[in-house]
């Protein structure tokens, strides 16, 4: 009856798991952001380096459990050469996806999608989500206009909100 | 009341007559004898009985789901997280509140009271200030502002009742005024019965930017509550006087000021971050949930609420009206008996305080208990109100969902014995 | 342990053996199967699991016996009002105090330290005066110390931990001086296991004339706690974790103390007598007992105090410690994974943290529940200690009196296939 | 099965109620002395007139429960003509009685005696003890010489302790 199990981590996120995507350093990083979930004490960092207002690479490292390793790793195969504005809605959907909001889900959202078996254990959407709530920070930080890092903490342990 | 779920849950099914003796028989300590007489339990104001559903909740919880919430990844962990969480939304739907996180799960309405007291009082409440209360507050919505008054230097204004038991209105101008910071009344008495105007009263604070709590332990049992309606910005009430088990209470509290104000306990739960130089806070509710709630209790709770939504909110206030209405009547033909508070039932709930002119209310309580029946005697926690009435203490006869016309019969017939019984 | 007692209430009745099995039957909840496997409950630091008894300790209150306590005249209200006294009483003889007044019931550890931080602490913290605290403190007493600390302008001094999880006391002379106000530790920590002196602490701390303030939450119910031995002058426990009902703990302060405190919630029953202009407040315990208290889960927390003295504490421990030395050994035989706090299982009780160098203590968590097993994954409320460790989180196995070896082995089998299933 | 409230309400207590006995004044009020059970709401004033160390005269006034009212009748009619010392050993004597303490009951306790069955009673025990308790605290006060009033007040609601 560990059918649950298996619907967490399915084949293609301990694939991810076992090896991240993501791990060559940026040559530039436009975007720096670190994120962390405090109750978990997943660690994030992740750096982008732009190209006008396509995310050119991606850099990701994170230390934390399989879920949030995976999903930091899915990002960054997924987000790389696409506009800012395609992974702002990318981001959009990952998150309703993820909450079980209603959605049309992109046809390429390539192995992303394998993260919805997320949903049935509630104390985890925030670990599928941090690297996305990072990203989304970084992003927004970079429109704005300012420099170096930004730092997120999404919420403490009930993965009833997030910030 | 979906006439399904009813069925499913073996809760009264019949949607036009209120159907007190299919309720009684949900109350398993209804069936008790007491002193060789069935009990007839007129103690309501104090605490209610519990119907099975929720004793049941809780059995149910520790045989099957019982772990500690929030934090666990394991199947109980999640379970009990969701019963309590589920609890917690039940809540807002109950009092007509969107937002979850406004809603505080306390240890009752006196706690939910004083986490107002120290998370917003402490702070906001300076010297000068005046902090507006009624003459009929229970001790819970009294003793925490003359406190917190003496040690800020605020100053206490009260607003007095009239001789039929309602609050005195005329010159409310003069004490609802530009100084008052605070106004904490109580949504129904628990000594008079009244029911206030709180939404009247709380626009008028609010022109002046008072903060408004109300007390809803006496409303929130018997009454539709709308948050939205009333306009305040706390309402405190606990589940034990409304089905639900011991150690649960409420505070609703406006997001805007909840955000703002300090945590209360401090302890796991409530925290972000925590390290030596510097602590972050969890956000709303949990902010004030310091360490392991009372999660089984919290869990049978929504059975409770769920329990009166199957009869109906308006149709349990309409049976109280009724059952009052008939009590008071009853009460009157006995000569010389003396009833506080309103005479309309429009105005008050089904609280009814009285005293005879000889015996004394302890040995009318005791003299009652003898036939079974059980009604509370002394001050009610409402020292106070006492002294305006120029009692030392009243006997308490107070109603709810499974009382009868009949349980009012063997009210007045035992208060006739009593009198020959002390040969007064 | 009288024979009597026990053959009457079905618990066991062995005096020799340690019948983990019986004792297992005794549990309603350990008869499940969680996702298709036998329940192991592993996760007894969090909360512990309810015996019948106590389970059916509430449902008799509730069926037979339920009123609100100490003002009621009637049958009811007199026998809630006896259980409830009876189980302080209870808890005073538990824990070896004579003067029952100074047992305080609360609805948590949590919110016992809070009462003292509130009641004692803000009176007497100064700015410059220093509370030592330990390395292994649960932000339940440790926040309200550090927020303490922050708002009176006093140094919070904290008593280092060695590799092995233990107090490091070779600088304490340093640390514990004349400067110290408080003194507040954990008897045995939630995360390392370790069991702290803290007879000797508080006898130095006493020394300078400091308050001293025990954790007991993880003590309580695995060994016998005798307050007198201790010396502390406050110590705070959790009836959750003791096969008690979730919202009841308990508070045990010095009279001295207690009574030159202010009380911490106000309300009813915890005044004497309550007028516009003064206010006088309630006799010991009662003074800090404001509102109806959590009267069902008091009552039955009784039967687990019962439960426990009739097996008795002192086999309790000699059991958890033949238990955990048994773990301990089963871990190290997992090549990689990291087990603190001490090994000896003389100086610490049945919490054992580990890690796995690849495999996050969520992920452990979440595999190891799909075999029916129950642990904790986090940072268990001890982020300072966290820190000093190097780690954002462990996972916790926590053993209590129905585990058994066989619970062990189905821990040690799940680890390796969950080494296997993650591919590392 | 109203025994237990015969028990308590025994017909010589009723009598007590229902007329209380120490209604005259006394001519001079040596010992003066109010109390009150703040949580039942009962009041007790009591006055003594001396002859030298003898009670030579009672004045007890109660407003509260048939308990208190027929024990501070009970005592007017028991104490006058006692020695202070006499009046002393007998209030401690009815403290243990009404407590359950082991003592000796005198055989001159008279109507006192049937005060027992409000043992049974908690609550009530206070109201029994009221004129006992407001007594001593107005002969302790007369005996350390001072003057005036004393007030008593007993514990607040829980029967357990009183001051
Ligand atoms: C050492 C320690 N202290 C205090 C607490 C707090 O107990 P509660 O959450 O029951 O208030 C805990 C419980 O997790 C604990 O382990
Ligand atoms: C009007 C009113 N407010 C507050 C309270 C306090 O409720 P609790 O004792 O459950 O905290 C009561 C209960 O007696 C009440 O009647």
């Amino acid at each position: 009856m560990s059918s649950n199990l298996d619907d967490m981590y399915r084949e293609i996120i301990l694939d991810h798991f076992r090896s991240p995507r993501g791990k060559k350093e940026v040559d530039r990083a436009d975007i720096s952001s670190d994120g962390q979930n405090p109750s978990c004490g997943d660690e994030l960092s992740l750096q982008v380096e732009m190209d006008h207002d396509v995310l050119k690479d991606v850099h990701v490292s994170c230390r934390g459990c399989a879920i949030s390793v995976a999903s930091a790793s899915m990002l960054a195969e997924t987000i790389k050469g696409k506009s800012f504005e395609e992974v702002k809605a990318l981001a959009e959907t990952v998150k309703k996806m993820l909450k079980g909001e209603p959605t049309e889900l992109p046809d390429d959202l390539g192995d992303i999608e394998a993260l919805q078996g997320v949903r049935q254990f509630p104390v985890r959407i925030k670990c599928a989500l941090l690297a996305w709530v990072t990203l989304v920070e970084g992003m927004k930080s970079y429109e704005n206009g300012h420099a170096g890092h930004t730092t997120v903490s999404t919420e403490d342990g009930n993965g009833k909100t997030e910030k | 009341m979906s006439t399904d779920a009813a069925n499913k849950t073996g809760k009264p099914v019949t949607l036009d007559a209120f159907d007190t003796e299919r309720i009684k028989a949900d109350f398993p300590i209804l069936q008790e004898q007491i002193n060789g007489h069935r009990l007839v339990y007129l103690d309501n104001a104090a605490t209610t009985q519990k119907p099975r559903v929720v004793i049941n909740a809780l059995i149910e919880h520790y045989r099957k789901n019982n772990a500690n919430v929030h934090r666990g990844l394991h199947t109980l962990a999640e379970r009990s997280t969701e019963g309590f969480e589920r609890t917690r939304a039940h809540i807002a739907r109950f009092i007509n509140v969107p937002d979850t996180g406004e809603v505080i799960l306390t240890k009752g309405a006196t706690e939910a009271i004083n986490l107002v007291t120290y998370g917003w009082g402490e702070h906001n409440i300076k010297p000068g200030d005046e902090i507006v209360l009624t003459e009929m507050e229970h001790h819970a919505n009294f003793v925490p502002w003359v406190t917190l008054a003496q040690k800020k230097g605020a100053v206490i204004r009260r607003i007095p009742i009239t001789v039929c038991g309602h609050l005195d209105l005329s010159d409310i101008d003069k004490i609802i005024t530009p100084k008052t910071k605070l106004l904490a009344l109580c949504h129904a008495s628990n000594v008079l019965g009244t029911i206030n105007q709180v939404a009247e009263l709380a626009k008028r604070a609010h022109e002046f930017g008072a903060v408004v709590v109300g007390d809803g332990a006496q409303a929130a049992p018997h009454m539709t509550v709308d948050i939205q309606q009333l306009g305040v910005d706390f309402y405190a009430f606990s589940a034990h006087k409304m089905l639900g088990p011991t150690g649960v209470g409420v505070l609703w509290g406006r997001r805007e000021l909840l955000e703002n104000m300090t945590p209360f306990n401090y302890g796991g739960e409530m925290i972000r971050e925590v390290g030596y130089e510097r602590i972050t806070f969890n956000d709303l509710p949990w902010k004030f949930e310091a360490g392991t709630p009372n999660i089984a209790d919290v869990v049978a709770f929504d059975e409770a609420l769920t329990y009166l939504e199957d009869i109906g909110m308006d149709r349990i206030r309409a049976h109280e009206m009724a059952l009052t209405k008939y009590a008071l009547e009853r009460l009157s033909e006995i000569s010389g008996i003396e009833i506080q508070g309103p005479q309309d039932v429009e105005s008050r709930g089904a609280a009814i305080s009285f005293t005879d002119p000889t015996i004394h209310p302890h040995d009318i309580s005791t003299f009652l208990d003898s036939r079974g029946i059980a009604i509370r005697a002394g001050h009610h926690c409402a020292q106070p109100l006492m002294r305006t009435l120029g009692k030392v203490a009243t006997a308490r006869a107070s109603l709810y969902i499974y009382n009868t016309e009949s349980d009012i019969d063997a009210l007045y017939d035992a208060l006739l014995e009593m009198r020959k019984y002390f040969g007064v």
